[in-house]
């Protein structure tokens, strides 16, 4: 405790600042982050976020490994979103090998992807809702996410970390009656935002709780790095499905949503969370494309090479993530390892944007622009 | 036949009335289990999603606690790294007697995936406080963690409360026999 | 001012919009499948053919290759074999494939494994498969460790002995075919010379 | 008027020790099926079906958990200062338990008929916060004292719409003692203060919605004494761990815990005796009226409210600490103000 000055509008204050750690063990940190923050009060003045707490090493960790025991590791980066973290790292070993996926793969991708930002949406949703004290959003936008887990694991066999996307192709081909659930999902995923929507977007508390706290100008955004629903929760609107075209995202119809000043203030925790309600939609709509353009048949294994083996070259490929951008840049030796695998992770790039967003706010509000942010500290911590 | 046999000896200590004492705070113990909110990497969210509506763990009695006073049990849901592992050890011991330790997932079980060449995983949370159910899996379905909740509770009612060094002494006494 | 009161019914319009939610949703059918009492997973759509639980080793079909441990990432599956001899007879796994090697050691360590699936892509002969057995969880850490094979210790040990006894034969018996060899190239040399 | 155990034993010292005892016999099986409710209403809510395997549908629930707390071992830390420590929760707990000394459950039974009813439940309200602010400080833990500091604020904040809202109740019934004010109401069901109350003839019907606006200003500031959400800032569990409680474990939990429920009764007794006609029957004097249906309606009633603030608390997000303060001092005060000023004419006029 050290004795300050502040400059308030209405005038000098003498007072004692309190030290405080929020974590690792800590109901909203969102896993094991620690926050040195510094007290006036309520009044936040500093904040020292402190990572490591689930360091695992993830980029050493790949040179030991074959190609195809990397997904696994992939997986259990930002293990929220496993489908959408093993497509980059999939796409740069098929581009360095000059694999052409079959059409149906890349629609099936699409798809698992799409689904699984919906869930990452919902799981970011939901815990915020939960970190402003509302319990039940929380489980209407879980029981949903369920059906979506239900359907990974009928395809894929695992309902988290699903080791899917496979050099060249899928590992297993869809169920039978895929596309129907896949629409049913859809149905109740509208129906349950909608609720969500009058539930806990809508309620004025919420409203009152979460626009114009943390505040995110797009300069600073873009200055930090920062992707996905926080760079577009600042009203810039890049998203590489639309700037950078990859797979077959040029062939969809959907819009980038960006933050308004409709409700809030451009840049707020609000924003960066009806980014992601309405994002849910455009996937939803990703969705109901893909399945109308989907071939039926083919086989999802055929372009499975014999010995994954990159030739000696690097390349970075990068896609984007339900949390933003995420690129691996990986060189390869020739060899059957990665000589090299680093992963530029979207929630450790986002994360550092807090310190420079929360200074000001309350305690309360802390909690809040750190659930806005969406991090997910397998990712910030690799 | 618990009962049964109590009956032969009613002026032991172990007796009808407090064999049926021991039954009661063993039932209250068991079904009210109230867990700390905390989570460490995957296993957290598969844990999350257990405490949803499909699964509802509150049906077993479990309640979310945020503070480690208040908690009965820790649910080890992840990687523990070194780093980390001091700090559950200050977790573990900020916790109220009768503790109790769940441990979720391979990473928490023996290091999982990291266990060869982790250098800052722990090899096991059971290296560093004690654990009574280990639940496999990676991440556990949380019909599986659902499982380990049952055995937990089973544990938890076969429990000695009253003469507690003379049953311990008992059963390391079988097990010196076996 | 209007702002104000406008404000003030906005909120308690909207308290009342989710009071009504969450009223709606009390009288609705519940979702919970309640696990250990009522419920089936492979009845309800929850247990799926290819879901990934518990491994099994049919060592009957385990051709001893060793392509799982290698293509493990956690290298939680150990294989210790040991060559057949003549003297076993001929002996096939299950699917006709001639055995080449005793499998003396399977073991999988569920403690470890991450259940990515890529063993079972590994295995020739389909072997090595997931279960459907899910709740297992111990009560101690080595409850969690499988060895498949249910030879005991003398038989192993017969089987590593029969393999050392038939090395040393052979050893003896490539010694003399090499003398014999020998004998015979140079006997050949000097026909030659 | 009266007392039944005063009528049946006489006036000595037995007859007040039966009715100290009625109340807390009343509050231990009532937190018992609140903390159900809460359980079980929260889980239908959320489609859930909440305990399920305590009893049958779960209904030991609340049983296995106070045994449970029984037998949990009681962590007083070092570094905290202990006599403050451990006599925080037993304060708390007396806060909610004297407020009991003068809520009627019926027309013969009130445990003490003093005259100055609301007056009292008005002061010793807030005598709950001595005990939060004490634990909040003794237990030397950051997250702990903010809470207590958190509580502070929100109690004095909210003690004064409460005030203004007793003060238009006293002014238009005359009176502060609890059972004058039900005995006021009692009569058709257009007689309760929500109605207008019995006086005033046609012109009452002007004066309702200020009534409803006290009813709901009283709804929000019991919510805000009670430490409920969407108020319970002082144990926000996302943002402060658990508030004020964070160190305590076991029995001394229990007391919180129990305090809490209490609250939540008498907050609800409250609302029912000053807007709803206390014990009487919404049927008239005729029908379901009585010492015996009395009880039935005042508890019924009480715990219809009981179950909004659980159908409140699973409903909303939590609000920040200024947000509080504004509405405390620039929603509730000034409406309850006005209304008070109203309602005070009414009563003038007649």
């Amino acid at each position: 405790m050290e004795r300050k000055f502040i400059e308030y509008d209405f005038g000098r204050v003498d007072s004692e600042r309190m030290r405080l750690n929020v974590g690792p063990q800590h109901p909203s940190t969102h896993g094991v982050l620690r926050l040195e923050i510094e007290l006036e009060g309520e009044i936040v003045t500093d904040v020292i976020p402190h990572i490591g707490y689930l360091h695992r090493c993830f980029e050493k960790y790949c040179e030991q490994m074959q190609y195809p025991q990397v997904i696994p590791y992939i997986d259990r980066l930002d293990y929220i979103a496993s489908m959408n973290n093993e497509w980059p790292f999939v796409m740069g070993v098929e581009k360095m090998m000059n694999i052409q996926v079959p059409e149906r793969v890349e629609y099936i991708r699409v798809i698992f992807a799409e689904l699984n930002r919906i869930a990452n949406h919902q799981i970011a949703v939901a815990t915020f809702g939960m970190d402003a004290g509302a319990f039940t959003p929380f489980l209407y936008l879980f029981r949903d996410r369920e059906m979506i887990l239900n359907l990974f694991e009928h395809t894929s066999g695992a309902r988290l970390l699903y080791n899917y996307f496979w050099v060249g192709g899928l590992a297993h081909d869809v169920p039978p009656n895929f596309k129907d659930t896949a629409l049913n999902i859809i149905k109740t995923v509208r129906a349950t935002n909608e609720e969500v929507m009058r539930l806990l977007m809508g309620n004025k508390i919420f409203v009152e709780r979460t626009v114009k706290v943390g505040i995110l100008p797009a300069d600073v955004a873009i200055n930090f790095a920062c992707s996905g629903p926080v760079l577009r929760g600042s009203g810039v609107e890049w998203d590489l499905r639309k700037a950078q075209p990859y797979s077959i995202y040029d062939r969809f119809d959907f819009n980038v949503c960006v933050g308004s000043n409709e409700i809030g203030v451009i840049g707020d925790s609000w924003n960066r969370n009806i980014v992601r309600m309405n994002e849910m939609e455009q996937s939803c709509r990703i969705i109901e494309q893909a399945i109308a353009q989907m071939p039926n048949e083919g086989d999802v294994r055929e372009k499975f090479p014999k010995k994954v083996r990159p030739p000696k070259g690097e390349i970075y490929c990068s896609a984007e993530n339900p949390k933003g951008e995420l690129g691996f840049y990986l060189v390869a030796d020739g060899g059957n390892k990665p000589f090299r695998l680093k992963s530029r992770p979207t929630s450790f790039v986002n994360l550092a944007v807090l310190p420079e967003i929360c200074k000001g706010y309350m305690v309360a509000d802390l909690i809040l622009i750190l659930g806005s942010i969406d991090i997910v500290l397998g990712e910030v911590d690799r | 036949m618990g009962f049964l046999n109590r009956l032969d000896d009613p002026f032991n200590a172990e007796g009808i009335i407090l064999g049926k004492v021991e039954d009661l705070l063993n039932w209250g113990r068991a079904r009210s289990d109230w867990y700390l909110s905390f989570g460490l990497a995957c296993c957290a969210i598969e844990f999350m999603a257990v405490n949803a509506s499909h699964f509802d763990l509150m049906r077993f009695g479990c309640i979310p606690r945020p503070s480690p006073r208040q908690a009965d049990f820790i649910i080890i849901s992840g990687t523990v790294t070194m780093k980390m592992a001091e700090r559950i050890i200050t977790l573990y011991e900020q916790m109220a007697e009768p503790k109790y330790v769940l441990s979720m997932g391979s990473c928490a079980n023996s290091g999982g995936p990291y266990w060869e060449h982790g250098y800052h995983v722990l090899k096991g949370i059971d290296r560093v406080i004690p654990v009574d159910v280990y639940v496999p899996g990676c991440p556990p379905k949380p019909e599986a963690f659902l499982d380990g909740i049952v055995k937990l509770q089973k544990k938890i009612n076969q429990q000695a409360i009253f003469k507690k060094r003379a049953k311990l002494a008992e059963e390391e006494k079988i097990i010196v026999n076996d | 001012m209007v702002k104000y009161f406008k404000d003030i019914l906005l909120g308690f319009w909207t308290i009342m919009v989710g009071m009504k939610i969450t009223m709606d949703h009390l009288f609705q059918k519940k979702v919970t499948m309640q696990y250990p009492e009522r419920f089936d997973p492979i009845d309800t759509g929850f247990m799926p053919d290819n879901s990934r639980n518990k491994l099994f080793v049919d060592i009957d079909d385990c051709n001893g290759c060793g392509g799982c441990e290698r293509d493990c990432p956690v290298n939680c599956i150990t294989v210790e074999t040991v060559k057949t001899v003549p003297s076993d007879g001929p002996i096939t796994i299950k699917s006709g494939a001639k055995r080449t090697l005793w499998v003396l050691k399977h073991e999988i360590d569920y403690s470890k494994c991450c259940f990515c699936s890529l063993c079972v892509e590994s295995c020739a002969t389909s072997a090595i498969f997931h279960t459907k057995e899910f709740d297992y969880s111990g009560y101690d850490r080595n409850e969690l460790k499988h060895d498949f094979v249910s030879y005991s210790d003398e038989e192993k040990q017969k089987k590593l002995d029969n393999f050392v006894a038939y090395q040393i034969v052979k050893k003896q018996e490539d010694a003399a075919k090499k003398a014999a060899d020998e004998a015979a190239k140079a006997a050949a040399a000097q026909i030659t010379k | 008027m009266g007392n039944f155990v005063f009528d049946l034993i006489g006036k000595n010292i037995v007859a007040a020790l039966v009715i100290c005892i009625i109340p807390l016999v009343f509050i231990l099986p009532y937190a018992l099926i609140a903390i159900l409710g809460e359980l079980k209403i929260g889980a239908w809510m959320q489609d859930r079906v909440g305990p399920m395997r305590t009893g049958w549908k779960g209904v030991l629930q609340p049983v296995a958990e106070v045994v449970k707390l029984l037998q949990k071992e009681d962590i007083t830390p070092t570094i905290a200062n202990k006599p403050l420590f451990n006599l925080a929760p037993f304060i708390v707990f007396i806060g909610a338990f004297a407020a009991f000394a003068v809520l009627p459950f019926s027309e013969k039974f009130i445990p003490s008929g003093i005259n100055l009813g609301l007056f009292f439940v008005f002061a010793v309200g807030s005598f709950a916060v001595i005990g939060i602010v004490m634990g909040g400080w003794a237990s030397n833990n950051k997250y702990s004292l903010l809470g207590a500091m958190r509580s502070v604020a929100q109690i004095i904040s909210y003690e004064l719409p409460a005030g203004m809202v007793f003060l238009s109740i006293a002014t238009i019934a005359g009176t502060l003692d609890m059972q004058t004010i039900i005995l006021n109401q009692s009569g058709p069901i257009w007689n309760w203060y929500i109605f207008g109350g019995p006086q005033g003839g046609a012109i009452k019907f002007l004066f309702i919605p200020f009534f409803v606006i006290l009813f709901i200003v009283y709804l929000i500031s019991s919510l805000a004494e009670t430490n409920r959400t969407p108020f319970d800032i002082p144990e926000g569990e996302s943002e402060i761990v658990a508030g004020y409680h964070t160190e305590y474990s076991g029995m001394k939990f229990a007391m919180f815990f129990m305090a809490e429920y209490a609250n939540m009764y008498v907050v609800s007794a409250i609302i029912v005796i000053l807007f709803l006609g206390g014990w009487s029957s919404p049927f008239g004097t005729s029908f379901m009226d009585g010492p015996i249906w009395g009880i039935f309606w005042m508890v019924g009633k009480a715990f219809f409210f009981v179950f909004v603030q659980i159908w409140l608390r699973w409903t909303l997000p939590r609000l920040r600490v200024d947000q509080l303060m504004y509405l405390g001092w620039k929603v509730l005060l000034p409406l309850s103000i006005a209304c008070f000023m109203a309602i005070a004419f009414l009563a003038m006029i007649n």
